[in-house]
């Protein structure tokens, strides 16, 4: 955050931008002043605002594993005139970043335990740098159940790395779609369906979920049917932000602000929250 | 013994003032009073209840640029605004004073918005106490008073054909000469008494209250403008977008509230404060709970100019009672 | 007149009949101020008048809208709807301090490009006499 | 609850017909809510100030007593209607109010068989202050042809027996277009310089329910978020463009104007223009076709000829 004016973005430089599905692209970006770049360090389940100069800002979460030489990533669906002019950015393009922002997930309080992953479509963005972190330490937890599910196969995100996590010790990967198409022969049923199926045993694992709000919902369900107490979910929330800095109170879901008390809450914190999310 | 200046000499301190600064004052418009920058000393009233908009405008204005930001050959270059001028913000009620410093405990806390830091720094607070309360106000309640000097540089009090001086900050001393100052023994008038409106304990009401079918209720008749929030001293809402003109990018900051349709409305469509009643029970859970309870005071200063404006009559001090009354706390 | 001084003018022109006749005035060779920036739509009936208004608080001198006669209208009746939308639009302008004679709505056939620079070069004539909008 | 003292506000002309009128206002609210014929009657209470009016949205029968009538009735109730479109309500409807009626309906916003329509002969609304109910009439009603709503279901009140002459309609339209042109440019610039668009004149008109403003819509960015004179040139000219043929005159815009912008010498203007060339006025009925609806093929209105 450059210390005078929180409002005024790091300059940053897009490096590379890669096609994840048909409406989502990963930019990598390089922040410019090489100070800030090294202490830019964060954790899985911060976000960053984007400028995409000329149109405005949005929060995006870290997509990417902190380490000063590596690059920002992002991954960004197009959806709004925001993340348009993000999309038909050019690498060498001009960029604005603010932040970290947020908490993180609370990756160390879970050493130990069994980690269930469950992602919806762009969703998995936020759990990715989750996977990564685990992969990177594995020894330091238990079995890996990651479910990535999407609309159709084509939108499954980061299909590139479903080889390194689905051959990574004690790790399963388990992919499934709304609607699949000839071509596809893997599994087609709701997330919360393959919830059921797989049925992991609720003991010493904490889930970690983010996707669409109605997937979240019927999730959560699935998880309280599997024995799962509200302490042991995970999850971050998606609010429009206008700062990030908990000032201008645009995010709140009642008394709590997702740019800075979160986004990452457990189901215990939102089902205390006085405002229904 | 009190300091005292006569009208004569306080309206030739401002025409100095003029010279050097930017001397912000109320003035008459082809609608209401306003602050306004003032070009001769005439133009300033001194006579007059409250300005149509707090002066919060001169220091969270309705519309600013954060920064401009340039690309010559490949390379950008951002440039964050500055506030330049010295201003004089001249005949700030209390209420509106204590509303800067409501905004103050949002916007300097850390990180603190520097720009608004600056518009702060750079300007000297000359308030006016009230010598009658209109209707609506009811700024005893909200823990200031029609004479209260704690959120000024200089209070001053009309008393006859002159004006008690109180001079409060360092700023205020450096800025008024003291040969302009006369020793008296004049008493300043009682200041007038606004109806009290009980908010003791009004957090505790109000986290019972959330579900209650009130506010549904009171939406029935809100229309949803924005009125209630531009004319607010405490209220801080905004929206950022880019302006883009031959390749100069300017960032723009400009008001918005919480009762306009797209405020939660996510780029993908997902609102998850939609309804009519969420959005205007929002507005008074901000004021009486959530403010309250990250910075320790009710958002409010009781200048009651949301209670004049609303084309609803959605009257804080009535659902401030109302809910009292819905917590069991009935207070006569 | 300001010595220099160029109106700018945005021209919306309907596709079948008045783009088409301006693109005739060029293939023969008639010439036309190029004061005019012209912007190709469907129909008059499509002009909002957000796009007209729009264009003078960007700073246009002037505005043309320009299509088919009427009763020759591709879509049958865009233009019947032009007529009267612009029709009141151009008493409001007025009435606003944009004057009338800087929003002109003329239509022009297919095959009328010599009609089509005889509307730009009087509506230039007239601007660069009426002299800029506003001293922006 | 008497949060602050006033005296007994001023009801009708004439007190003791007001009395009985606004007893027939509040047995037919209860009578249509006991039947269980409306899920909500629409109409006026006193406001805090003890003298105005406000909105007042009656669910429960023994809540009628607080329905009144009188001069101070100023808000144009019929929008409310938008909030209500899938449950029948009762709506208590001026004359002005009952052509922005005829709009929504011909515009298909609501249907006819949703609303019980409570007429109410208008004795013309004051200008009121905080607390303050003055004698004279506001200028909407000082220029008023029609004291009878057009549509009712039941009418409380009896049509006047004659009615005072109105007011010239548009004589401060015509003193605006009598300007000189930098006159007319300044006056403009001075009225959208302190608009703080904060759309009150937006929310409060039933001509204006779009599910998002063109002032709101991004794709492409008709006005940016500037509160400043370009900006609000172009959010006043389509404001009131996107109202023309369509405004019935209720004046509510200029009425809840926090900068005392003159609103309604623009829709009147084009009231005026729309009259001259199409021979339509808003709201007469929720039959006839607007003006921009449909054409004249042989009308030359002064274009291209």
């Amino acid at each position: 955050m450059s210390p005078e004016n929180p409002f005024v973005p790091y300059l940053a430089t897009v490096k590379n931008v890669v096609t994840l599905t048909p409406d989502i692209k990963l930019l990598g970006l390089e922040l410019d002043d090489p100070t800030v770049r090294d202490n830019f360090s964060y954790k899985a389940g911060q976000f960053a605002v984007l400028s995409a100069f000329g149109v405005g800002e949005a929060p995006f979460c870290l997509a990417s594993v902190s380490h000063p030489k590596g690059e920002l990533e992002f991954a960004v669906r197009r959806i709004g005139t925001v993340t348009s002019s993000l999309q038909e950015l050019e690498p060498e393009a001009a960029v604005g970043v603010r932040g970290p922002f947020g908490n993180c997930f609370p990756l160390d309080d879970n050493k130990g335990q069994n980690i269930f992953i469950i992602g919806g479509g762009i969703g998995m963005a936020p759990l990715r740098p989750v996977i990564n972190t685990i992969l990177r330490n594995r020894d330091d937890y238990g079995h890996l159940l990651i479910i990535n599910g999407a609309r159709t196969p084509q939108d499954l995100v980061f299909q590139a790395e479903f080889d390194i996590w689905a051959s990574s010790p004690r790790t399963q990967l388990e992919l499934t779609v709304d609607r699949g198409h000839d071509g596809w022969k893997g599994r087609v049923a709701l997330v919360p369906a393959v919830i059921a199926e797989l049925n992991p045993s609720p003991e010493n694992t904490v889930a970690i979920t983010c996707g669409p709000p109605i997937m979240i919902r019927f999730t959560l369900q699935e998880l309280r049917k599997l024995g799962f107490q509200d302490n042991q979910i995970i999850t971050t929330l998606e609010m429009k932000m206008k700062c990030g800095l908990g000032k201008c109170a645009r995010c709140n879901v009642g008394d709590m602000y997702v740019c800075k008390d979160g986004p990452v809450f457990t189901c215990e914190q939102i089902s205390k929250f006085i405002e229904q999310f | 013994m009190t300091q005292t200046i006569s009208r004569r000499n306080l309206l030739s301190w401002l025409g100095r003032l003029l010279e050097e600064r930017l001397l912000i004052a109320p003035t008459h418009t082809t609608g209401p009073i306003l602050f306004q920058p003032v070009s001769k000393i005439e133009d300033i009233v001194l006579d007059f209840d409250n300005t149509a908009l707090s002066a919060k405008e001169w220091f969270f204005p309705a519309t600013e640029t954060l920064f401009w930001a340039e690309t010559t050959d490949g390379r950008t270059e951002l440039v964050p605004a500055t506030v330049e001028r010295e201003a004089v913000v001249f005949g700030i009620r209390p209420c509106d004073a204590k509303g800067l410093a409501l905004v103050d405990k949002a916007f300097l806390a850390e990180p603190a918005d520097t720009l608004y830091q600056q518009h702060r720094d750079k300007a000297v607070l000359v308030g006016l106490s009230c010598r009658k309360a209109s209707p609506q106000c009811f700024c005893t309640s909200m823990g200031t008073a029609p004479n209260d000097p704690t959120h000024v540089d200089i209070l001053l009090t009309e008393v006859e054909e002159d004006y008690i001086v109180q001079i409060v900050t360092e700023k205020g001393k450096a800025l008024l000469p003291d040969n302009l100052l006369l020793e008296s023994k004049v008493v300043p008038p009682p200041p007038p008494s606004p109806p009290v409106v009980s908010a003791e304990g009004i957090e505790e009401v109000m986290r019972q209250a959330f579900d209650s079918p009130y506010w549904s209720r009171l939406a029935d008749r809100c229309v949803h403008c924005n009125l209630c929030a531009y004319v607010c001293p405490t209220c801080y809402c905004f929206d950022i977008r880019d302006y883009e003109s031959k390749g100069k990018i300017e960032r723009v900051r400009s008001w918005e509230s919480c009762q306009s349709p797209g405020f939660t409305r996510q780029a993908g469509g997902y609102n998850p404060r939609a309804s009519k009643g969420a959005r205007l029970r929002q507005r008074f859970y901000h004021k009486l709970l959530y403010f309250p309870e990250d910075f320790g005071a009710i958002a409010c200063a009781g200048c009651g100019r949301c209670v004049q404006v609303c084309p609803v009559n959605i009257d804080i001090r009535e659902v401030i009672a109302d809910i009292q009354t819905i917590g069991g706390r009935n207070v006569p | 007149m300001a010595v220099g001084y160029q109106p700018r003018i945005v021209g919306f022109l309907c596709n079948w009949c008045s783009y088409a006749g301006a693109d005739l005035a060029g293939t023969s060779r008639i010439s036309y101020p190029a004061n005019i920036r012209v912007i190709r739509l469907p129909c008059s009936g499509r002009v909002d008048p957000m796009l007209i208004v729009k264009s003078f608080e960007l700073g246009a001198d002037g505005v043309l809208v320009s299509g088919c006669h009427p009763g020759e209208c591709h879509y049958l009746e865009g233009n019947y709807h032009a007529r009267r939308r612009f029709a009141l639009l151009r008493s409001l302008l007025d009435y606003l301090g944009i004057e009338k004679e800087r929003f002109q709505v003329e239509w022009v056939s297919a095959s009328e490009g010599k009609r089509f620079s005889e509307v730009v070069s009087s509506f230039t004539g007239e601007l660069a006499r009426l002299g800029p909008r506003r001293e922006a | 609850m008497e949060l602050i003292a006033v005296e007994k506000p001023a009801s009708y002309p004439d007190k003791e017909r007001g009395e009985r009128l606004n007893q027939q206002l509040r047995d037919k609210a209860k009578e249509l809510l006991e039947r269980g014929a409306v899920e909500c009657v629409i109409g006026y209470e006193r406001a805090t100030d003890g003298s105005s009016a406000r909105p007042f949205f009656v669910y429960q029968p023994e809540e009628v007593d607080r329905l009144i009538f009188d001069q101070t009735c100023t808000h144009n109730l019929v929008k409310y209607l938008l909030n209500k479109k899938d449950k029948t309500t009762a709506v208590v409807v001026k004359p002005c109010d009952s052509r922005a009626l005829n709009l929504l309906l011909n515009e298909k916003q609501i249907q006819r068989d949703k609303v019980f329509i409570v007429g109410v002969v208008c004795p013309g609304i004051v200008e009121t202050g905080w607390n303050q109910v003055s004698q004279t009439l506001q200028g909407r009603c000082q220029r008023c042809r029609q004291h009878t709503p057009l549509v009712y279901d039941f009418l409380v009140g009896e049509p006047p027996a004659e009615e005072a002459p109105p007011a010239e309609a548009y004589a401060d339209v015509a003193e605006i277009e009598a300007k000189p042109l930098a006159e007319r440019q300044t006056f403009w610039d001075e009225q959208s310089k302190r608009c703080i668009r904060c759309y009150a004149c937006r929310q409060v008109c039933p001509g204006c329910y779009c599910s998002e403003c063109f002032v709101e819509q991004l794709q492409p960015p008709w006005v940016g978020i500037k509160i400043a004179p370009p900006e609000n040139n172009m959010w006043q000219t389509i404001r009131a463009f996107h109202l023309a043929g369509r405004c019935s005159g209720c004046n509510e815009c200029e009425r809840v104007c926090p900068m005392d912008i003159p609103l309604s010498l623009l829709n009147r203007k084009l009231e005026k223009e729309v009259w001259e060339l199409f021979e339509f006025q808003a709201g007469l009925s929720a039959e006839t076709v607007p003006p921009f609806a449909t054409f004249k093929k042989e009308e030359t209105l002064g274009i291209g000829e």
